[in-house]
């Protein structure tokens, strides 16, 4: 190994922070979607139809029986072919991500209205409030508090999902390292970079979600 | 006031609730008492619905709990219940867990609701806790905010489960203190619990419960007296030993 | 399916060329990120005559990257209207896409480090041998050694920069690939003069341009655009441009094969 | 949309040998990257609960560094780059010598990323015994070391059984990372069926349907192992 | 037996245990209350050396307990412990819970220790019970087996904290009874609990804490009869109310 070359990272500093851009991006969209779907197949599992909550439950624990990069190949190469008409990369891995991670956030809403202890269900009946009212002002905010350091973790999960993107050619963080990495036969220069970056990165954000933790603990 | 007519209750196969009869009289404060599992808790939750029951009829004032058409959450806004466990909602202050269901179920003006929740933190003695979490206040000054977020209600029964049992012994007295105070208030009253000194104090009949049935049912003193059953007997004898 | 690709184009006033980023100097992209190359350079002709014919007052080019394994559905699928790299025709890929005229004529060789002693496949017995996922080639190579009853270690990778970080680092003694592409990558070392390209052709292939099946019209305007080029002599200027030396240190003479088949491929009018 | 099935395709030679292999080399990856991710995650799971500061900061550490990276770009550290810190020697052993590089890095790889995971979930399991558990163990004479092998470690296990699973499954599914480094996995065979024939439903659905099922056969197998190791009564009421 | 000599323990700033010096003769039964918080469980966890302590000396026989060189396992497993929820370990069954400590650490032979554990589960009224779980146990039952788990390692002295109060008040009795028989043998004994009813039963001396610190330390007729501090009578005041 001939010494590290601080150049070849400032050389290409521009390549690496469109990547990082595109990281990040890819995060929030799924994310958004990801809580919206999850959200809506929580409610269907929860719900006393059962036929809805069957078909929700077995979506949820088929795609979580998957892959990520499986899920991505497939929406990658079959949806253009499926709905008939062209679909780039990057919306092709945006929808993969955002049905991916809508079954992982069923799951944790799920957990999180569950987390809530049935004596509190019982007092807020046993006052006089309807069903409804009941998961309004009591169920869930403590659900929701209950399940935030949860949610961010898996936001923080999935920010490191987004490098699987590398294998379609989506030029995220990773395979714009990867380029550089290749074209000027750098690897251990740029690989360690990624892993640094991303080592800052989500183990500061992991920390503020433990602050946030602990200080909105109930 | 409140009358509970031959009720029976299953989870599955096991019974719970054996042909259970009681009449409980406005302004009368009854104490039920027996061994764990007895179904103690089950009963008093059938008295305000949040337990269903499979046979037998269960009347607060003239509205039937069990039948179909009954507004449940009306019924139970009527009914002030506390817990064994408080059940304080962990998210809100102590203000507004007394006065967002005087606001959100009574339909009060928050001024009038804020005024009636201060008023009574000062009967329970805990004036200037209003704007703490209950997580912040000990076990036996939540069980008093517990106390004051039922009777901001204005019910015409209160029904307690246990409420002192979760509690350090140096706590219990200023739980059963409010309570005394209310019973000599002339509130209705059913409380579950093992304090015999309570029950000596203000219940006008304690009910001894074993095994899902009504073993005793007997004013006081009777009680206190000769309680007929063998099983009582042995319980009391337990209970009042130390 | 929505149109054929040639009413796509006049219609969206957008032609798509799906390009390589290292496929060099077919498709690839320079310094700055921008797409160029001889099979690049061929497709702006089409672009140009298409939007001569059709009269359009603009017609943007809109670049799409494929990999070797995405370049066949993303013709396939409408994505892109042009391939334009170094694909070699083949009857199994006739089945989702079309070709036009061949651009360039080359086979499979091997690229391996000076010194090391491998002229030939055989010499691999025991051996790594890398292959990109998905080409010609990696066909060819496994036949090669399927035949021979080699026990060679076939390793797959992503792409042609990838097998040549796999060889500096030693961690394989060859790369299968078509020669062109050899000489190119070859390049691409820290040491060029270390490595060298050997062997006979495991299979011969002849690259062109990978179109959407099923539209004749456009075919047909592709076909008429190169037979033109090779006609007036612009194709052999474009090799030239590329190849006689291009500007990325490869120096490859025109071959015969080639001559001969750019002068079957020029059609009257 | 105008395509040709053919579901023949899967069985015939040499695709039926190609899926076969990439699904005997996935499972290979998932219990080798297993049974070090559980040996070295319990070691390191076990120093965080330790009271020795320096041990626990070791403990923390290993599990933020290989918890906050992504999996793939820890793949490309141990292949691309670990070894280019090696002395010679070394390097040529990692790099050729070694039987198999690829699948070798790549198990060592899912391995130590998912050590830090199971670590996290020993820790949680031991941390969620009662203090006084072990209190009860040292009053009574035990070592610590003792308190562990007898006390902390059977419970805790027993207590984690459920998320050490979803552990595995999260090791046997992402063993399709190991692609990248040209390892011939079930996903990688799927893809490479694909560029052979220009079918890729066929394909992706055979390696979906057996992910999906070795993760159906894993979730009920672990069922009956949470039954079979459940504490009598339950751990978590015995109080 | 058991001697502590000014010792005082802080949590960061908070000082748990203040100065606390306390004698116990070989044979002796001390009983230790006080409200919650004041440092019980603290003092009697630092008798074994489970709490570390800053100041002061605890010495067990002659052995010093904060001392550097100090083989603690070793101390303790001379010296029995039982905890308010008994910590039996849920994993091993009622026979392995009693065996197993007596084979790995006294280093007994497999069937003595059998032979020792079955003679034990019968003193304590549970010949039967010896292939359970502890959770498929009543709590009064969990108990009496900890204490039988302790008593296995032939202890010096044995160290009770709470014992009785997770129990239901039906269980309690059990437990006591045990713990008298114990006493009544000549076990040496500290035992931290608010059953006065035991203390007046068998106690030598009763200790009262507060804070931190031993405010009383009087012979139980002493202590039951004219409680010197404020505190101790407010105290004995609350507990034997009801
Ligand atoms: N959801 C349930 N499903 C099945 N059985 C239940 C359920 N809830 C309670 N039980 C059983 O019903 C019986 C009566 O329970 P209940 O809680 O009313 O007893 P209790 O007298 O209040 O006892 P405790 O003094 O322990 O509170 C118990 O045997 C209990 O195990
Ligand atoms: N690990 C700890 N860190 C900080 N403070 C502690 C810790 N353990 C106990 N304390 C504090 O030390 C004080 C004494 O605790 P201790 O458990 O000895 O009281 P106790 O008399 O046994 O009370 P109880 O009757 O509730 O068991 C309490 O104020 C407690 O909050
Ligand atoms: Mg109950
Ligand atoms: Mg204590």
């Amino acid at each position: 190994m001939s010494g590290f070359d601080w150049n070849v990272i400032l050389n290409n500093r521009g390549l690496l922070l469109q990547g990082l851009a595109v990281s990040f991006q890819l995060t929030l969209v799924a994310i958004a979607g990801g809580m919206a779907l999850g959200t809506v197949l929580a409610m269907c599992r929860l719900s006393r139809f059962r036929p809805l909550a069957i078909a929700a439950g077995s979506y949820v624990n088929f795609l979580r029986s998957l892959p990520l990069i499986l899920v991505i190949f497939w929406f990658y190469i079959l949806t253009p072919q499926i709905v008939g008409h062209p679909i780039d990369a990057y919306s092709s891995v945006l929808i993969a991500f955002t049905l991916f991670e809508a079954a992982y956030y069923c799951e944790i809403i799920r957990a999180g209205i569950a987390s809530v202890k049935a004596g509190q269900v019982n007092a807020g009946l046993a006052l006089g409030f309807g069903q409804f009212h009941v998961m309004r002002y009591v169920v869930l905010p403590q659900a929701f508090r209950n399940m935030l350091p949860v949610l961010l973790t898996q936001a923080i999960i999935m920010f490191q999902d987004t490098s699987i993107v590398y294998v379609v050619g989506v030029r995220d963080f990773l395979t714009a390292a990867d380029v550089v990495a290749n074209s000027n036969n750098r690897p251990v220069e740029l690989y360690s970079v990624v892993a640094v970056t991303f080592l800052v990165i989500c183990f500061t954000a992991s920390r503020l979600v433990g602050r946030l933790q602990r200080k909105y603990a109930l | 006031m409140i009358e509970v007519t031959g009720v029976s209750k299953w989870y599955q196969q096991f019974q719970v609730l054996k042909d259970c009869s009681l009449t409980i009289k406005s302004g009368e404060v009854i104490v039920i008492c027996g061994p764990s599992g007895s179904g103690k808790s089950t009963l008093i939750k059938c008295m305000n619905g949040l337990e269903p029951f499979q046979q037998g009829e269960i009347k607060v004032g003239d509205v039937s709990v069990g039948a179909k058409g009954t507004d449940l959450p009306k019924l139970r806004s009527r009914i002030g219940m506390v817990f064994q466990n408080f059940e304080l909602f962990p998210h809100m202050t102590v203000r507004k867990n007394i006065t967002l269901p005087q606001v959100k179920i009574l339909g009060r003006s928050k001024d009038e609701s804020d005024a009636r929740t201060i008023k009574l933190l000062e009967r329970m003695g805990l004036p200037s806790q209003a704007d703490k979490f209950p997580a912040q206040l000990s076990g036996g000054q939540q069980q008093r905010v517990a106390i004051a977020r039922a009777l901001a209600m204005d019910p015409v029964a209160m029904l307690f489960d246990e409420p002192t049992s979760a509690l350090d012994p140096e706590m219990i007295n200023e739980v059963l203190d409010v309570m005394v105070a209310l019973a000599q208030d002339g509130m209705t009253m059913a409380v579950v619990t093992h304090e015999m000194g309570f029950a000596r104090r203000v219940a006008n009949r304690v009910v001894f419960m074993d095994q899902g049935s009504i073993v005793e049912d007997a004013p006081k003193e009777a009680f206190f007296g000769t309680p007929r059953s063998e099983r009582a007997q042995l319980f009391l004898s337990k209970i009042l030993q130390h | 399916q929505t149109g054929g690709a040639l009413e796509k184009i006049v219609q969206s006033k957008t032609f798509s060329i799906a390009y390589r980023e290292e496929s060099v100097p077919f498709s690839f992209i320079d310094s700055s990120g921008k797409p160029q190359g001889y099979a690049i350079d061929i497709c702006l002709k089409i672009a140009d005559a298409i939007k001569e014919e059709y009269k359009l007052d603009k017609l943007d080019i809109k670049y799409v990257p494929v990999t070797p394994q995405t370049r066949i559905p993303l013709i396939a699928n409408g994505t892109a209207q042009v391939e334009c790299s170094s694909t070699t025709i083949t009857t199994g890929r006739m089945k989702q896409v079309e070709f036009l005229a061949p651009t360039f004529i080359t086979g499979t060789k091997l690229l391996v480090r000076k010194g090391s002693g491998i002229t030939k496949i055989e010499d691999l017995e025991g051996k790594t041998l890398l292959a990109l996922g998905g080409t010609t080639n990696e066909k060819a190579a496994e036949a090669e050694i399927a035949k021979r009853k080699l026990n060679v270690k076939l390793v797959k990778v992503k792409d042609h920069p990838q097998a040549l970080l796999n060889l500096e680092q030693g961690r394989a003694d060859a790369y299968t690939s078509n020669d062109v592409v050899l000489y190119g990558i070859a390049t691409m070392a820290k040491d060029p003069s270390q490595y060298e390209v050997v062997g006979p052709f495991y299979s011969y292939d002849p690259f062109s341009i990978m179109i959407p099946k099923n539209d004749s019209d456009f075919r047909a305007i592709g076909l008429r655009t190169m037979s033109r080029m090779f006609e007036s002599g612009e194709m052999e200027k474009l090799y030239k441009k590329w190849f006689e030396p291009g500007p990325t240190n490869i120096n490859l003479v025109m071959s015969q094969e080639l001559k001969n088949a750019f002068k079957l491929f020029s059609f009257a009018d | 949309m105008n395509y040709s099935w053919d579901w023949g395709l899967l069985f015939r030679s040499p695709h039926i040998g190609w899926i076969a292999q990439g699904f005997v080399t996935t499972i290979e990856m998932a219990v080798l990257a297993w049974c070090i991710a559980m040996t070295l995650g319990s070691l390191i799971g076990t120093l965080r609960t330790l009271d020795n500061p320096i041990a626990k900061r070791i403990g923390t550490l290993y599990v933020e560094i290989f918890r906050n990276v992504p999996l793939l770009a820890q793949l490309f550290l141990w292949y691309y780059v670990i070894p280019e810190l090696l002395p010679a020697s070394a390097q040529k052993f990692v790099k050729r010598d070694m039987a198999d590089p690829q699948f070798w890095t790549s198990v060592v790889g899912l391995g130590c990323y998912t050590a830090a995971r199971v670590a996290e979930q020993v820790r949680s399991g031991i941390q969620s015994i009662p203090r006084g558990q072990r209190s009860a163990a040292l009053a009574m004479g035990f070592s610590t070391a003792q308190v562990y092998r007898y006390v902390l470690l059977p419970i805790g296990f027993r207590t984690v059984i459920p998320s050490l699973t979803n552990d595995f499954l999260g090791v046997f599914k992402n063993s399709s990372l190991a692609l990248t480094l040209g390892v011939m996995e079930l996903t990688a065979a799927a893809r490479q069926i694909e560029e052979y024939t220009f079918h890729s439903f066929e394909p992706f659905a055979a390696a979906t349907v057996l992910y999906s099922c070795v993760t159906l056969l894993v979730i009920s197998l672990m069922r009956v192992v949470e039954r079979r190791t459940r504490i009598a009564g339950n751990v978590g009421t015995a109080r």
